[in-house]
């Protein structure tokens, strides 16, 4: 099995290595931004894009950078990345840029960025960078739009309301209502419906991981008691 | 725009002026850790970690090349204790390091034995006994029992024997087991 | 009456005195074969000073003292020494220890009487008298007692000697029916402990559930200036530091003893033990045991050491229908034994063959519900509960912050838990993981300093050899010293080769050698051990250390 | 002759866990009857919906997790988290209220620290909190108690309907049955600029504080006293609280009489005895060390008066209880008793 | 005054910022395994939100402000967060070598503290003057100590607590923030506007 | 000493030199964002406003025809507050103001409202606030049409006396469970609606009267 590559960079970066279920980094908007699919999902797009154009900025700049100041240069490259996202979902996204508020610039600061500066982007190639600022920033989404999706459902029984916010007009025919009259749960939207909902959600990614290692783990077994007998 | 560059330039020359003050005037001392990490580790100098010997191992540990979970002689409490010092999560034993033993020591058959010496070449901690040509022995309180002698030995006459248990090293279990007994 | 100083925490738990106290103290049968373990007491085990076809006479000593913390060992009567080997011996492991083991002749032929005048002879003459004479506390502890009445060092003057005849575990009346019967002896050891001690004030406390043992005493004190003290009936009020808090109002600091706070306390059956010693030249070399519970007969039994409990059981009319543990000791702090074909011991005060109908059923364990009642009863005022958390989480550190070295394994926490679970056992448990962790800490310091060593010696021949090559033969250092390394490489590699994990193959070839494993182990000798027990006497930390 | 291995000590008293379990549901009792007595039928049947929901939620997670039935589902410690949640529900909840109040409490706070002893939080306390903030309006809709204007009570088949249908009988209109709760109507009227005496001149309250409500307070306070007296709670936990309620609200009414109610009126309000005896005293997620708790208990009882008096619910029983939850391990930490033979100071 | 007490109020209890404003939740994750190093992650973030908050206020207030250029207060603060940690390491270290022992290790990990830029955003937001940025940063911090330290002593005992496999490690102490943040929703109301 | 400075100037060069680039990109991004952003944010107003009067009505730019109010007991807070006009041929259409109610279940309350130059109410729409979930905050447009009843009312219609909600004899419902909330926006509304009739002329004055 050959996994080394863009292969595993990918697979580690949205599972294995999932910045919001293993690494738990990032939490605060994947915590305070997940009330709903589309707030998930336009700020996880926010984070890709960040992710990617301050990977492939570092890596390029790895070079010229001498350690004492290494965290300072990262942190001005992203927060130059992350002001011109911002700006540019301001101009594009009005609606969405003001239910994400201060969770745009915070990009700066969610570690998952700066950590794959330091941990990945520093140390490898362009591409590499590229695909693992891609993987990780999946990833991110990926949570993000999962607790976007349970909360919002457990919550207030809809999926991507207030879609127009991220698709436009077009979006507000996407809003689904999973139930007549559902008094919805509030506990899911508010702060602590995110950390449990959170909790559950990487449970839940420990059940399955765990029966993919178990049924990875059954073969060896019974070879192993065969050739006992 | 270029009142923009501008402010921010300065800013950020500032900084620099005082970050590359700070790098010179702070230079990071050695790393003490390794000692720390050498005390936990059990010192069998067996080189089942992957590493010749304990404290290559804590160096390994403290540079990030290695993991805490190599050293079977430590046991579980090695790695709780790895843990703890390093801030981890605990997690079992890699059992491709090898497993957890009763403790063992070497005995020479002194019948068989040669007395070629090679055995105390190879042992670490000098726990054998002998000189040429004459029948070696294994001082029991100082072996490890890390089986380094085994493999040189041409005549195959030492051998581990697990450590008898006796009154004053016997001790009490952990409960969970007899609990359930009982009930 | 003078003041008392309660404790926290103990407990009122059912008595069961009448079974066993009612009846005087009787001589038990002499048997035909002895077995006398050379360790009955804290400290290094005996030195052996018979073989195997030896003829011994009945109070010869048998085992000599090794090292200050250590006991003498007598022959409990005459006959021929059967073997010295080691034989099951009354221990929690059910492990076996090195015992002489005597065939009586049934003559009770004395080695000479040896009577001295205390007064007359110095202290430390004296001390070795009773350290040859073997008297070690009769109490439970079995500390060597010359050791305790050795002052110097540890305190410049005794305030008080206290004789410990509270007896607060339930089931056990030896001492009580020791000070009921003999309470002149004791009185007369208590003499020579005050002539070593010099004490303030000598007081003796008993449960004032013994009104006859009070009795006696005070009666035997007249004139002595003892007084005799009763305390309410409490357990654990026979603990010494609980006792000396209830009588003197001092406590003693969590890491020392007694003796730290100007106070020094005995055991009735020891004081008994150093009158016998003193006045009648007698060793110690038989006990009064208490043998009760489910036996038809319960009573007190003076026996000799070494007399299998068995035979005890079976001089109390053998044991009733549906016994279901053997307890040496009382059911608070005593043992569950293996098996009954133990000898007895000086520790052992008491046998108790148990029925359901003695004990609480065993009930599951659940989990704890924090509700504190183990708090409101244990008398080192620890926090039994969280001690429980972090030893069954195998966290010794945080046991430690919590004070585990002071629990002194009472029992009252597992007595009133209402989930069941064996609290103390967790503490034993812990506090043995944790002197066994230091002992391989040590351990491992020690190999750490002999690698470091060997790595110098090393480089130091390499050096000397180089230097040598270099002066040989200059232009064939160079490769010389290559080769070597690259052989010193070589090994280990081949070292940590070995070392990984054997294939399939290699398991199965050890395993033919088995049978020559087993071969070594009947001939090694046991590992050097420095003397110490390990958990079963827990107020001996320090002694022991 | 083979003899049992078995540790020290070899005897013990005779209690366990069900039995302190059971105590606390006797305790219960007084206040359970005059609660029926004062709101009907509803309070009985959200009992039963409670315990029903409890043992089968306990059940299933005990399956799940692979430990023995019998052994944990006799420890009754579902049934006590059931009775205490069902008690602090409004008496015509919807049963799907109850339930997943239960639900939360069962299977959220306590299974998923590992059930029984384990849980940091009042199980009970935890469910009731996730109801109060995700239906505020179900949970604030308290009936009016029997014997002010509405002299006739809910019979037992109306009460049934209300909870499993929702359905009102059309003889009551949802308004002429419920109303504030004393403590609410005391927090909104003070609000509006009334003094504390026009306000308790109100019929709903009565002689120390809520018509109805006060002879509740009363049986729960027996019940409670019991369970201190067979040592089943400790007296310090309720004495804290209730001592530091009464302190801090004895300081507000010198202050200025008219703008805050009486101690008297707090201790003797809402959820104070009930949570003071049965609540707080929870061993389990309370602190265990004698003077910790007397400082867990005191904490509790200050934070009702805040949250009662300055904050935004009604009673602040249940967050303060989970408040102080959250507190306990570091009070633990910090009010170790002197060790016997420990220096002094 | 009492504004200045309300603000603390506000955001210790009713805004933690931990718990209901979801910020600093990485380091309250990843540093309150024991208690020590939760107590030493707080005192630091303490005085770098404290200082920092001062320091960005400073920079908005005479720096950008003036020149209009607020679009660029992100990259303005981040710096001077960045700066003001790393030199307040240097103070510490030249200072201190006690403090640092405590303090040391836990600053570099202050800059990717998203509560200290979040502060210095939301002083700018809410339009707080010197005092109010400052206190609202003390506050900020003191509120996220508090619940990292009463939170590490939790998680000491949940460790040890008999927690169903799938739950064990991050979902369990996640869910128990979560119950953190329940509680702490009792003081919803407690400071108004 | 020297090696200080050396690595200070490097250090700083460094710094500098990303600063100025990465400054020099955003500055860009900026200056070509600007417009499309306020335009943005003008659209979104218009919007919201459009709500409650239809765009159709009138035919200024309203929000730049503005002016800011400082009326603590009227408009509910200390901040000035922003007053669009909308007129049609100069001729005062509607205004639109965000008022605020102070005394909400748990804090103020931040409306936002239209009135016709008649002086009856195009709308009520919440912008902010902090009412308890699933109880106040069934004034929020989405949660519940209460809001909604406010279109087309005066204050002659209903009666002055009976602006309150209907517990305390009023013409308004009120939420169930819920009382506080509704009244204090009952009684923000009717502020409000008083205060425009009492400052009638100065609020439509033409833009010049823009402070
Ligand atoms: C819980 C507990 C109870 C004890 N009860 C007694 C007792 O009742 N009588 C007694 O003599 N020693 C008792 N001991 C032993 C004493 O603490 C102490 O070791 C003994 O009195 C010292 O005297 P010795 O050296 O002569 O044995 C008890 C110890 C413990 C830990
Ligand atoms: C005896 C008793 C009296 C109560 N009195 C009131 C009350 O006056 N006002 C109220 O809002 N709730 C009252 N309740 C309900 C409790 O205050 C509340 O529902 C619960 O027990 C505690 O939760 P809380 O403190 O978060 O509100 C009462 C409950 C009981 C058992
Ligand atoms: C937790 C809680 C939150 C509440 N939130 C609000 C609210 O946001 N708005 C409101 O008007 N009433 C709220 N109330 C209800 C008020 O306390 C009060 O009972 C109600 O306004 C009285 O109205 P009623 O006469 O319709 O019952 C809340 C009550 C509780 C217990
Ligand atoms: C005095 C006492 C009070 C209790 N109070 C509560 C309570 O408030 N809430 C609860 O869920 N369980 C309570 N229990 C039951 C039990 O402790 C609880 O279910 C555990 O928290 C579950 O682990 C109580 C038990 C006792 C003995
Ligand atoms: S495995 Fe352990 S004992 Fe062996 S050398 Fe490595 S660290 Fe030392
Ligand atoms: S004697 Fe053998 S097993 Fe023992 S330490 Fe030496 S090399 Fe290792
Ligand atoms: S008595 Fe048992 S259940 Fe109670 S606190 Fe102590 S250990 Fe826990
Ligand atoms: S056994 Fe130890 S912890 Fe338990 S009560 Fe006795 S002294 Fe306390
Ligand atoms: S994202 Fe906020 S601290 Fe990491």
């Amino acid at each position: 099995m050959n996994e080394t590559g863009y292969l595993k960079i990918l697979k580690d970066g949205v599972w294995t290595q999932n910045t919001g279920f293993v690494a738990l980094l990032g939490l605060c908007p994947l915590l305070a931004v997940s009330n709903s699919v589309v707030n998930g999902l336009g700020l996880g797009l926010a984070t890709l894009l960040v992710l990617l154009i301050s990977n492939v900025a570092v890596s390029l700049i790895r070079n010229l950078v001498r350690p004492e100041v290494r965290i300072p240069v990262f942190v001005l490259v992203i927060a130059c990345v992350v002001t011109a996202v911002e700006l540019a979902m301001h101009a594009f996204l009005p609606g969405l840029y003001t239910v994400l508020g201060i969770f745009i610039p915070l990009i700066v600061t969610n570690c998952c960025v700066i950590g794959r500066a330091e941990a990945f982007a520093f140390k490898h190639k362009v591409a590499k960078s590229a695909v693992d600022g891609i993987a990780t920033g999946l990833g991110f989404m990926l949570a993000l739009t999962l607790l976007g999706a349970v909360r919002e459902v457990v919550g207030q029984g809809t999926l991507f309301s207030q879609a127009d916010l991220l698709f436009g007009e077009l979006g507000k025919g996407l809003t689904l209502h999973l139930a007549d009259n559902y008094r919805g749960f509030l506990l899911a939207i508010l702060p602590p419906g995110a950390f449990i909902g959170l909790g559950c959600l990487i449970a839940l990614k420990n059940i399955i991981d765990s029966r993919i290692q178990h049924r990875a783990t059954a073969q060896p077994a019974t070879v192993l008691i065969e050739a006992k007998s | 725009m270029i009142a923009a560059i501008v402010v921010l330039s300065v800013m950020a020359g500032v900084s620099g002026l005082l970050l590359g003050f700070a790098a010179v005037r702070f230079k990071v001392e050695g790393d003490p850790i390794v000692d720390k990490i050498d005390a936990i580790l059990p010192q069998t100098q067996c080189g089942q970690c992957g590493y010749p010997g304990c404290r290559p191992y804590a160096e390994a540990i403290a540079a990030g090349e290695a993991d805490i979970n190599q050293c079977p002689p430590g046991g579980e409490n090695g790695v709780t204790a790895l843990a703890d010092l390093l801030g981890r999560d605990p997690k079992p034993l890699n059992a491709e390091h090898g497993v957890v033993k009763p403790k063992m020591v070497a005995v020479i058959d002194e019948q068989n034995c040669i007395g070629c010496t090679l055995c105390i070449q190879a042992c670490p901690v000098d726990a054998i006994l002998g000189a040429a040509k004459h029948m070696h022995t294994v001082i029991a309180s100082e072996c490890t029992g890390c089986e380094l002698c085994i493999a040189p030995c041409p005549v195959d006459c030492i051998d581990m024997i697990p450590v008898a248990q006796t009154i004053t090293t016997w001790k009490w279990t952990y409960p969970a087991v007899t609990a359930k007994a009982a009930a | 009456m003078s003041r008392l100083y309660p404790f926290h925490g103990g407990l009122k738990t059912v008595r069961h005195k009448t079974e066993s106290n009612q009846w005087p103290i009787q001589r038990a049968a002499l048997p035909h074969r002895l077995t006398v373990p050379l360790r009955q007491h804290i400290g290094a085990i005996a030195k052996s000073l018979v073989q195997a076809g030896d003829r011994v006479l009945k109070g010869q000593m048998i085992g000599q003292a090794d090292g200050y913390i250590s006991a003498a060992v007598h022959a409990p009567t005459s006959g021929m020494v059967a073997a010295v080997e080691t034989c099951p011996v009354p221990h929690p492991s059910g492990l076996p220890d090195l015992c002489v083991v005597i065939d009586s002749d049934g003559e009770e032929c004395w080695v000479e009487h040896q009577p001295v005048d205390y007064r007359a002879l110095h202290p430390s003459e004296l001390r070795n008298v009773l350290r040859n004479a073997g008297i070690v506390g009769l109490g439970g502890a079995a500390f060597p007692s010359a050791v305790k009445l050795n002052l110097s060092g540890q305190c410049e003057h005794l305030d008080t000697l206290i004789l410990n005849g509270a007896e607060c575990e339930p089931w056990i009346t030896c001492d009580d029916r020791l000070m009921r019967e003999r309470a002149t002896g004791i009185v007369a050891g208590l003499q020579v402990m005050t002539h070593l001690l010099e004490p303030r004030e000598v007081l003796i406390g008993i449960e004032d559930d013994k009104p006859e043992a009070i009795a006696a005493m005070a009666e035997a004190c007249v004139g002595t200036g003892y007084q005799v003290r009763p305390i309410p009936t409490r357990y654990p009020s026979g603990s010494v530091k609980q006792l000396v808090k209830l009588l003197t109002g001092k406590e003693t600091p969590v890491e020392g003893l007694p003796v730290d706070v100007g106070v020094q306390c005995f055991n009735a059956a020891t004081a008994y033990t150093v009158h016998r010693a003193i006045d009648h030249g007698e060793p110690v070399i038989s006990r009064v045991v208490t043998v009760t519970g489910h036996v038809s007969q319960p009573g007190n039994f003076e026996a000799l050491l070494g007399t299998s409990f068995a035979d005890l059981v079976e001089q109390c009319g053998g044991y009733r229908e549906g016994v279901e543990r053997l307890i040496m000791g009382g059911p608070m702090m005593g043992f569950a034994l293996h098996s009954d074909e133990v000898p007895l011991t000086k520790a052992a005060n008491c046998i108790l063959a148990a029925s359901a109908a003695e004990l609480t059923p065993a009930q599951p364990v659940m989990p704890c519900i924090r509700c504190g009642a183990c708090v409101d009863v244990c008398p080192a005022n620890l926090l039994p509960q969280q001690l429980y958390w972090h030893a069954r989480a195998k966290e010794f550190d945080k046991a430690q912050d919590y004070h585990l070295f002071s629990c002194i394994e009472c029992g009252c926490c597992s007595y009133v838990c209402p989930s069941h679970i064996p609290l103390v056992q967790y503490y034993r448990y812990a506090k043995n993981e944790i002197w066994a962790q230091e002992k391989e800490k040590q351990k491992a310091e020690l190999a750490r300093q002999r690698h470091q060593a060997r790595l110098e010696r090393l480089e130091r021949e390499k050096q000397e050899r180089e230097a040598k090559l270099r002066q040989k033969a200059p232009a064939k250092t160079i490769k010389a010293t290559k080769a070597s390394e690259a052989g010193i490489k070589l090994d280990i590699e081949a070292a940590v080769a070995h070392a990984k994990p054997h294939p399939p193959s290699s398991i199965s070839s050890h395993a033919e050698e088995g049978e020559s494993i087993t071969d070594y182990s009947a001939r090694t000798p046991a590992l050097p051990v420095e003397g110490g027990s390990r958990g079963s006497e827990p107020l001996s930390s320090k002694q022991d250390a | 002759m083979r003899f049992k291995i078995v540790t020290s000590p070899h005897i013990s008293q005779d209690v366990s866990v069900g039995q302190i379990m059971r105590r606390v549901l006797y305790a219960m009792i007084p206040g359970i009857a005059a609660l029926t007595g004062f709101f009907g039928w509803g309070i009985l049947i959200n009992l039963v919906i409670a315990t029903v929901v409890a043992l089968l939620a306990e059940t299933v997670m005990l399956t799940v997790r692979g430990r023995p039935l019998a052994l944990h589902l006799s420890d009754f410690s579902a049934v006590v988290t059931a009775w205490l949640l069902a008690v602090a529900l409004p008496p015509l909840a919807p049963w799907w209220l109850t339930a997943l109040g239960i639900f939360s409490a069962i299977v959220v706070a306590k299974h998923l620290y590992g059930g029984l002893g384990y849980n940091p939080f009042n199980p009970a306390m935890a469910g009731y909190v996730v109801l109060l903030i995700s239906f505020p309006r179900e949970m604030s809709t308290w009936l009016i108690p029997h014997g002010l204007d509405q002299p006739h009570a809910l019979s037992f088949l109306d009460a049934l309907r209300a909870i499993f249908s929702s359905e009102w009988p059309a003889r009551f209109t949802l308004d002429a049955l419920t109303g504030a709760t004393p403590l609410d109507a005391l927090r909104t009227q003070i609000g509006l600029g009334l003094t504390v005496t026009e306000i308790r001149n109100s019929p709903i309250f009565g002689i120390v504080a809520g018509q109805g409500w006060e002879w509740a307070a009363l049986g729960f306070l027996a019940g409670g006293l019991w369970l201190v007296y067979t040592r089943t709670a400790d007296w310090r936990i309720p004495a804290g609280m209730l001592g530091g309620l009464a302190i801090i609200a004895t300081i507000f009414y010198l202050a200025d009489p008219q703008h805050y109610a009486p101690p008297w009126f707090h201790v003797w309000s809402g959820a104070a005895i009930f949570g003071a005896f049965f609540i707080a005293t929870d061993p389990v997620t309370a602190s265990t060390t004698s003077r910790g708790r007397l400082i867990y208990g005191a904490g509790i009882g200050i934070l009702v008066y805040i949250i009662r008096g300055f904050g935004g619910y009604p009673d602040g029983v249940a967050f303060s209880v989970l408040l102080m939850n959250i507190a306990a391990p570091a009070i633990d930490l910090y009010t170790q008793p002197r060790v016997f033979g420990a220096r002094r100071g | 005054m009492k504004d200045y007490a309300l603000i603390l109020v506000g955001t210790i209890l009713v805004n933690n910022f931990v718990l209901v404003k979801f910020l600093g939740l990485c380091p309250f994750m990843g540093v309150s395994r024991k208690l020590e190093t939760a107590l030493g992650m707080g005192l630091a973030t303490t005085f770098v939100l404290t200082l920092s908050s001062i320091c960005a206020y400073l920079s908005d207030a005479y720096l950008l402000a003036p020149l209009g250029l607020e679009y660029l207060r992100t990259i303005a603060f981040i710096l001077v967060i960045a700066v003001v940690v790393q030199f307040t390491e240097m103070v510490v270290h030249k200072t201190s070598p006690l403090l640092y022992q405590v303090l040391g290790i836990y600053l570099p990990l202050i800059t990717t503290n998203c509560a200290v830029l979040g502060v210095a955003l939301l002083n700018v937001q809410t339009r707080h003057g010197l005092v109010e940025s400052g206190l609202y940063g003390f506050g900020a911090a003191a509120g996220f100590s508090l619940v990292m330290v009463l939170f590490a002593a939790m998680r000491e005992r949940i460790v040890v607590a008999d927690v169903p496999i799938p739950f064990r490690g991050a979902a369990i102490t996640l869910v128990t923030a979560g119950l953190m943040s329940l509680a702490f929703m009792g003081f919803a109301g407690l400071v108004r506007g | 000493m020297k090696k200080i400075a050396r690595s200070m100037g490097i250090a700083a060069l460094i710094l500098t030199g990303f600063a100025v680039v990465g400054t020099g990109l955003v500055a860009v991004t900026y200056s070509g964002t600007k417009n499309i952003i306020a335009e943005a944010q003008r659209t979104a107003l218009e919007a919201s406003l459009n709500q409650l009067v239809p765009a159709d009505r009138y035919d200024n730019r309203v929000t730049e025809d503005r002016i800011e109010a400082v009326a603590p007991e009227w408009l509910g807070t200390d901040q000035p507050v922003t007053i669009y006009r909308a007129r049609k041929n100069g001729q005062p259409v509607a205004l639109f103001a965000t008022p605020t109610a102070p005394d909400g279940y748990s804090g103020p309350i931040q409306l936002l409202i239209g009135v016709y130059a008649d002086g009856t109410l195009a709308g009520v729409r919440v912008l902010a606030h902090k009412e308890t979930p699933g109880l106040g905050d069934g004034i929020e447009a989405r949660r519940s049409p209460w809001i909604l009843a406010f279109t087309g009312k005066s204050l002659t219609d209903p009666p002055q006396e009976q602006w309150k909600v209907k517990r305390d004899g009023g013409a308004f419902d009120q939420l169930t469970g819920a009382t506080i909330t509704p009244r204090a926006v009952v009684k923000a509304v009717r502020r409000f609606l008083e205060y425009v009739q009492k400052h009638q002329e100065q609020l439509f004055a033409p833009a010049a009267g823009v402070k």
